[in-house]
């Protein structure tokens, strides 16, 4: 086998709540280690996470309980640090090792 | 304005003298409580709580919103209600309790559920408005009437072991205003999928969960009105939304939130939402949500 | 055993459903809560929510311990009383109103204050307790005999915008093994000073403030129950203080506590307090505290 | 005037709750700057932190309610970055610059 060559990862804590846990093994918190630069070199932004929970972290197959139509499904916030992503610039927001990203969805009950 | 209106009976003093020594309450705060009307939309597992509390400070009037009956299946969580009440309609059986505790309050019985038709005759007679209710039409719904009458807005939900609030539209200022409070639309622009909303509808509730978040309802809007809705003071508040989990150990969590958007459907300056458009009937709420039917299940 | 004990009842699938089918309780988490016999000691604004969640949840049997009668600036907060019964026992009062909303729960009135000399007698009968009194009198006495009969405790408080939860003594483990959870002489071994509690006991109360604690004090004991006390994997648990403040913006706050103090008075492995010391009244629980009477502004 | 020493300083966030604020002005957070060394060259522990608050904070005469005997009174928690400070070697604790303290008393109302 070949030298392998060293990816930079970023660690960071993914959160899932309103019932999100369900499609990731019923498990809420996930700490994850993944590469610092998606597969064009770019930094790993909040729409690239998506993309890698859908592809590594999820262990449900209805997937569009959480992307439509390659975005965020309609319904869940999320929540960058304990502040609104819309405070930190929503999908293209650059994530930073050590943060804390908190996928919530809305409750409707009462 | 005569000076007996402004001040305290002696039997007010005896009731809610443990409140009132509160310097975030004081005479001052009891008077803004008693004066104030209050509306509660939907006496279930939120509104009993929320009301209860509300009736027990001393707000001046409690409107409660609600078309349904009482069950057996709401009794684990709707305290207020009872099993000799059962198939009672619930607006009655809530009214009862309250005035039990508190016959003090004057209390106005909406026996329907809210609808485009009925929203702003019912709204319009209150200062402030309770969400309580367990499906995603009526919480845009409710929101966008409040926009419209420039009503703050104390929404709470719960589901399974989970629960959320959020004060909207606090502080209520005209539409287009950055400085008022975002509103259910600045928040969640578009309604969920009804797949989503149903799947999760099946999960069940434990009573204390949605119990805590139906109080602290009650005490966000005691906040609200005794720190002075009818004072020039009131302005921006901090938008926050608060998570509540039971599962595992119990957790809450506050979370800093978005301001108005510019492009609100509802509440921004571009907005074309009026009240004759509302009751016309043309915003189909249920067709958005594609939810048939409120999600009874809760 | 017969089958039928371990099964559910038709009604009591309606009644319950909406908790059942979370996977927190299900089947067997609710025939938990149907065997479980819980003991509420204080039936006044942390009493009277968490009874009625309890009630509600269908616990088995529900013991309710004050020696009180109502008073109309109880109303505010102690929200399952009413003004009709005021001057009636607060034990009448409280097991009327849940008897209203859950006839199919066996409640016992204990309508005496909680005493070195009637402790043992009353605690016994019970596997949980919830400690919603008001005053540290009573928080040690309480204490000391959940230790000495190995009972989980869930202790609560709150003060003008302020409130305190602590699960203690979970699990019970039997005194002088660490895996056991603190009691409240672990945390608080000496007790405060009269002068302190006194200027403290003089602040007031708000309604809700209260009531979310009590509300609160009802999930932990569902939680607790519901997992299975009768379990063996029923074993150490990190303890927690849940602090919550409704002065500015509402706020939660979880703290990590210690566990078990080696060189505790009442539950570690040099613990000279028995049963019968405590019985005979020679720990002066009133002097230790040097408060002569319960605070009874709340 | 002679040229001022540099006394190192440290940041802390000390908190109140439990009624104890009414004896810091009413305030619940106070951001506190402070030598981060003691009249004797060591490091501030709890113990001295209790003691500057209590010469430069405090702004009510009835220091009986926070410090009897030396010590603070019984009835008040002391919590290291919400942990329990019997966790954390009570009041010999050195404090680091970025720790929050928060003192609590506790409550006896229901
Ligand atoms: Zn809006
Ligand atoms: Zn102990």
């Amino acid at each position: 086998p070949g030298v392998a060559q060293e990816v930079p990862k970023i660690e960071l804590v993914v959160e899932f709540s309103g019932g999100l846990e369900m499609l990731f093994s019923d498990q809420r918190r996930h700490s994850l280690s993944m590469p610092a630069t998606d597969q064009d070199g770019k930094p790993v932004t909040i729409a690239s996470l998506i993309d890698h929970l859908c592809r590594h972290t999820m262990r449900d197959q209805r997937t569009e309980l959480f992307v439509l139509d390659g975005h965020l499904r309609p319904g869940i916030l999320v929540l960058i640090n304990d502040a609104d992503w819309e405070l930190e610039g929503e999908e293209a927001y650059e994530v930073q090792s050590g943060d804390n990203i908190l996928f919530v969805s809305t409750l409707h009950g009462g | 304005t005569p000076s007996w209106k402004w001040t305290l009976k002696e039997h007010e003093y005896a009731r809610y003298g443990r409140q009132l020594i509160l310097p975030s309450i004081g005479i001052a705060g009891q008077l803004r409580l008693k004066s104030a009307a209050v509306l509660i939309i939907g006496a279930g597992g939120l509104g009993c709580p929320a009301a209860a509390y509300l009736s027990g400070a001393g707000i001046g009037t409690l409107g409660i919103v609600d078309g349904d009956t009482v069950e057996e299946s709401n009794l684990h969580r709707q305290i207020a209600h009872s099993t000799a009440r059962i198939n009672m309609k619930k607006t009655d059986s809530l009214v009862q309790y309250c005035q039990g505790l508190n016959p003090e309050v004057c209390y106005i019985r909406h026996g329907t559920h809210l609808t485009p038709q009925n929203a702003e005759d019912i709204v319009s007679k209150y200062g402030i408005v309770l969400d309580c209710t367990d499906n995603p039409t009526s919480r845009y719904l409710i929101s966008d009437i409040c926009v419209l009458l420039q009503k703050p807005l104390v929404s709470a939900s719960a589901l399974k072991t989970d629960g959320q609030l959020i004060v909207l539209n606090n502080f209520p200022a005209p539409r287009g205003k950055p400085e008022g409070g975002p509103c259910y639309r600045c928040v969640f622009p578009k309604p969920p999928p009804p797949d989503s909303v149903t799947s999760c509808g099946e999960g069940g509730i434990l009573g204390p969960v949605v119990g805590v978040m139906g109080v602290l309802q009650a005490l966000e809007a005691i906040k609200v009105i005794a720190a002075g809705m009818d004072t020039p003071q009131w302005g921006p508040c901090t938008p926050s939304l608060l998570l509540f989990s039971a599962s595992g150990s119990t957790s809450f969590r506050s979370i800093r939130m978005r301001g108005r958007r510019p492009d609100c459907f509802a509440c921004s300056a571009s907005s074309t939402l009026t009240l004759e458009e509302l009751k016309s009937g043309s915003l189909d709420y249920v067709q958005f949500c594609g939810v048939a039917a409120p999600i009874n299940i809760l």
